[in-house]
């Protein structure tokens, strides 16, 4: 497959483009995504190319966009819902957590809930407190959620397919910062499972686990290690659910050293959760507990120096490793 | 379906189904709170009795390519969708012959084959749940309608304005009933709202709105059949209020002691399921012996459904485990 | 305060009044904007510009005691209310000196001292917590009257709905102005709702609504003077529809190519901050000159605040950390 | 102090009495909670005592009411709003993620939020997938929110009143089983501070760590594992924020080992939380894994059977104990 370098919301553009190509049940819904093409131009040319039945603006009302998104999917067709930021899904949270996520199972499996609700999360530009939140930790602990956070172009093509294809509701989370970075996509189609961490960079001193926007920090991390002669794997589970748990237990069987880098804030965050999950499955591989750089535990603030120090940064993930390498007991 | 049209004067066929189904219901509730009482049906258990005149009448003017949306109030519906009472009665068995295989319970029953998107224990829920399936259908190109049964109560809740403001900008095949039975457990309508007459808040965002008797089944048919009518003809959504009333407490353990007398017997003087009978007599001209043998033919039914219900499988750990493999 | 009532012929002090916060607003959002584009603010900036009437017209209704809850769009309302414009340019430049320590930002301004409930992000919050700041002076057994201003976006939210009926249950004194600037965005009115005359929706709740020309500054004090005197007693809440229209884009960065020129033209010909120095020429009688006074004052104070806030100190990483200590 | 025996819900009741007998501003909103007295009785006589304009029924408007409250904190009342079951609140999830949590952060700390939002959560008795959940989780990651789940009457009663004295939201999650139990509570004045966890259990052998309805349970297991020779500490932290690291870390120190037990879903709880901390700060002093004994990973069935099986039971937790002691390196 030939590849070509293009950007995160391009890469989504097409996906979006090609499935509804395809599959002609798939419609979007959301605030601003027709006739302007989306705040970050990931819907632009849908309404021309696919028509006002399938591509429309709606009003300022989450919890009904979302609801409506679920029971359409419950009646037969494939709905995309794009809420503008992570934060006002919060205002749906009941569609999804009492709703989406709970069908199949109330329904004894008869009834499924092939939902996609794309969003993005995550700090930068002073955008302050409710525009600023990872949140994907609360959609995490909710069974019957797929969540994934894609970090390259190429994963958000591939996985955006594929959601667009499974039967369960997806809270499909991009990141404010990646719609411009550009990544090799290949050409023709791509499609990339759930469920399937990738190695974006081999180690064998460390392994990495980070996702969404913090991989181009942890990758310039790992390349400045390697300048010290540190060896970092990087591991991007690319879904959180499902986690690629045998890839990660395996890199850490290798490396014997853990960090977890995570832009939400350390309690409670999904690094937690892959922490304990490596402690109790690989406690004796472990040369040194598994060490979370994360978020402070705080609203993100608007001042952008304080926002900075909010979230994890180059170095902190550095310092992180180093002090997992010169570990020693007690 | 000849019946339907909206008609003058109505046939035999849909009155005795309109009766069929109301006593179908009601029959459904009065042995259900027996098994309930019984120790047999644990959880939530919500009667329609005293409402199944609005089920029965707006399901009657529906087809299968229809959809409904329902409330945690759902056995009404369950049935009036043509639910088999079998199926309905493991469910609340917890029986994997249930329609939901045990796991749903009556706040959940469903017999999705049938396009009814389920009972719900989340107030509210099942208007925008309604929309959307409206909009599933106008995105496939199908003309079918979807009718989501709700509440007064649920008229205080924001999914009420976001989702029915959505079947109103997007034309929706929707139609919203709101059961106006006066009360949200001990809260009567008049404490919750200032404005009773809840079908204004429909006009209020451009929706064509009625208010009618929800006892009287004929009227919620007729009145139903029109609104379906216009949807498949592009002039939805409606929103339909229908006025009832609850023969008792708010669930099975409720004694209901907050409900006034008066009132509570001005209802059970309309009750639906008795007009439902009367009409048939008296405009469908069915011998009351007749009608008897369809009570006990339904009755015979439950029976049945009980003993088949009782004698089906427990559910499996194993399965369970496995199905919630994944999740 | 005389001019707290309402009036036929309105005195110059009031007028005046309202042509100075208008023309603060004003010129606040025509600087700000410059800074913006020195690149000096960062994040969101939602000017208030040609919405001035409405914040200058309510608050002027007001007095110490009652309370606002304000929007994303919020500097003219933490204007209206009292804040210094140098706490204001402080928080949009970062500063420890800002009204909100630069951790807040345009989205969240608020000089809380002045009773403000802050800007928000979220559109459609300030009417819950508009209703809650009421609840809290019936509780409290005051007789302040709570104004959220909102928008015409926020009105298809659950939260208008949800908040607003609570208001009217509770007889709150609670004012909900909707700023109508016929916009979300890109997407006009009439594309979020079928309805455009908002002010229907607080009639089908049973709240006395209204809908005025939102860039009279003047007629705004009085219908809000005359609904905060029937707040007190005992009348409210009371729903007030402002048509106005937006002088820019939805942001600093949208250029608003969709607002149609022969709109705008019209909304332009009716700016506020003309009607309100018009007024205050005409009906108050201040000369040209006097006026030209008040705006080289205003501009004046503008930049002194702006050079104050550039003086002022950067915000500390230690005490931030101190500050989330324990969160 | 004298000792009484009264019930969790009692517990509660006269907290509510005694707070609003002290400051006039408390006031409490919430359906069927006036006339009827609420779902547990929990709030019975007190429309009596305090009248109409303190105690209040409300529509359902879960979303609305959660709003007020929090708008009535900001301006100076004490509002608690009673949410019938804690699944309710994904209704009014905005409101408390992006205004409870956040206001005090984006006023510089000149905001301050003193609402205490009550509910109750928890499996139990067949009431399915939407009023069964354990979601503490979900608050537990927000910045800005204390999260307080109370396992005795006395510590329902003290901690009840302590957050109606103090300035930041507070989730207050009862568990519906627990209202009928019965405990011990001193007469007088109790005030429980936040962050101070209760050791409801002394042993030497493991720290168990649980709360709210899991610790009846968890000292079930800790009773039977003493007949078998095994000293299980029971720790119950009651406040999951802030949470009392020290007390957990002196305890694992103590023991060397650790299970945690939560009848919320394994996934993302608070659990793999306080894990994480445990394995980041006491690596070396672990002797075998922290193991979390948790909820299944799935909405909760009706069944009571599958409802039982999904939640952890006493022999879960001890199976739990013996694994953790018997552990030995891989
Ligand atoms: C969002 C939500 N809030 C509260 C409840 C608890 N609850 C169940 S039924 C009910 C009363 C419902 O009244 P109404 O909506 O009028 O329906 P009715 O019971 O009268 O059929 C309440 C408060 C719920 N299930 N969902
Ligand atoms: C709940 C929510 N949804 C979406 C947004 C993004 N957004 C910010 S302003 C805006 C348009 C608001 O329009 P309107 O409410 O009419 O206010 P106006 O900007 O016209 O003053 C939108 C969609 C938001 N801030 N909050
Ligand atoms: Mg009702
Ligand atoms: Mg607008």
């Amino acid at each position: 497959m030939a590849g070509r370098e293009i950007m995160y919301r391009e890469a989504l553009r097409e996906a979006l483009f090609e499935e509804m190509g395809r599959d002609e049940s798939i419609f979007i819904i959301g605030e601003g995504i027709a006739e302007r093409g989306g705040s970050y131009k990931v819907t632009e040319g849908l309404l021309a190319e696919y028509g006002p039945t399938r591509i429309r603006d709606t009003p300022i009302s989450e919890a009904g966009m979302i609801g409506v998104g679920v029971g359409a999917a419950i009646a037969g067709a494939r709905p995309i819902v794009e809420i503008l930021y992570v934060d006002f899904a919060m205002l749906g949270m009941d569609m999804i957590v009492n709703q989406a996520a709970k069908f199949r199972l109330m329904t004894g499996g008869r009834g499924r809930v092939p939902f996609v609700l794309r969003t993005q999360g995550g700090t930068g530009g002073g955008v302050a407190a409710q525009h600023s939140q990872s949140l994907e930790a609360l959609f995490y602990h909710i069974p019957g959620l797929r969540v994934v956070m894609p970090s390259t172009p190429a994963d958000a093509k591939g996985l955006l397919k594929y959601a667009l294809r499974q039967e369960d509701p997806v809270m499909f989370i991009e990141h404010k910062h990646l719609y411009m970075t550009k990544g090799e996509v290949p050409e023709g189609e791509l499609i990339t499972e759930f469920g399937v961490a990738d190695i974006k960079r081999e180690g064998t001193d460390v392994t990495l686990i980070a996702w969404s926007n913090m991989i181009p920090r942890t990758l310039q991390a790992a390349e400045e290690l390697a300048e010290m002669g540190i060896s970092a794997e990087v591991l991007d589970p690319r879904t959180l659910v499902p986690l690629d748990r045998v890839a990660i237990l395996k890199s850490v069987a290798k490396t014997n050293r853990c960090v977890i880098v995570q832009e939400a804030v350390r309690r409670g965050g999904v690094a937690s959760d892959i922490s304990s999950i490596i402690q109790e499955e690989a406690f004796y591989s472990l040369d040194a507990p598994v060490q979370i750089v994360a978020g402070m535990n705080t609203p993100i603030p608007f001042n952008l120096t304080l926002e900075e120090a909010s979230v994890p940064q180059k170095n902190d993930i550095i310092a992180a490793v180093q002090s997992v390498l010169h570990h020693k007991a007690a | 379906m000849a019946s339907k049209k909206r008609e003058n004067t109505p046939s035999k066929e849909l009155l005795e189904k309109l009766f069929t189904t109301a006593y179908r219901i009601r029959n459904f509730e009065t042995e259900g709170i027996k098994l309930y009482r019984r120790g047999l049906v644990r959880g939530y258990f919500h009667p329609y009795l005293g409402q199944e005149g609005i089920a029965t009448g707006a399901c009657a003017a529906l087809d299968e390519r229809d959809y409904i949306a329902s409330t945690h109030r759902g056995h009404g519906h369950c049935i009036a969708q043509g639910a088999e009472v079998e199926g309905m009665i493991a469910e609340l068995l917890q029986k994997e012959t249930g329609y939901c295989k045990g796991y749903g319970g009556s706040m959940h029953i469903a017999d999705i084959t049938k396009n009814n998107l389920g009972a719900n224990g989340i107030v509210g829920a099942s208007t925008p749940l309604g929309v959307g399936a409206a909009m599933a259908n106008q995105v496939n190109g199908s003309d079918a309608v979807t009718v989501a049964f709700s509440t007064d109560g649920a008229t205080n809740n924001g999914t009420f304005l976001e989702s029915l403001n959505l079947a109103a900008i997007w034309d929706l095949n929707f139609i919203l009933i709101v059961e106006n039975n006066q009360y949200a457990v001990s809260t009567t309508l008049a404490e919750a709202t200032r404005e009773t007459e809840l079908y204004k808040r429909g006009e209020a965002i451009g929706v064509e709105s009625h208010r009618i008797d929800g006892n009287d089944s004929l009227l919620v048919y007729e009145t139903v059949a029109d609104a379906v009518k216009k949807c498949r003809a592009g002039l939805g959504p409606i929103l339909i209020e229908a006025v009832t009333f609850r023969h008792s407490g708010h669930h099975v353990n409720d004694p209901g002691k907050y409900m006034p007398e008066d009132k509570l017997k001005y209802y059970k003087d309309r009750d639906p399921v008795d007009r439902a009978r009367d009409n048939l007599i008296n405009m469908g001209k069915m011998s009351a012996k007749d009608v008897k043998a369809i009570e006990a033919k339904i009755e015979a039914e439950f029976e049945a459904a009980v003993k088949a219900a009782e004698a089906a499988g427990e559910v499996s750990i194993e399965e369970f485990r496995e199905f919630v493999e994944g999740y």
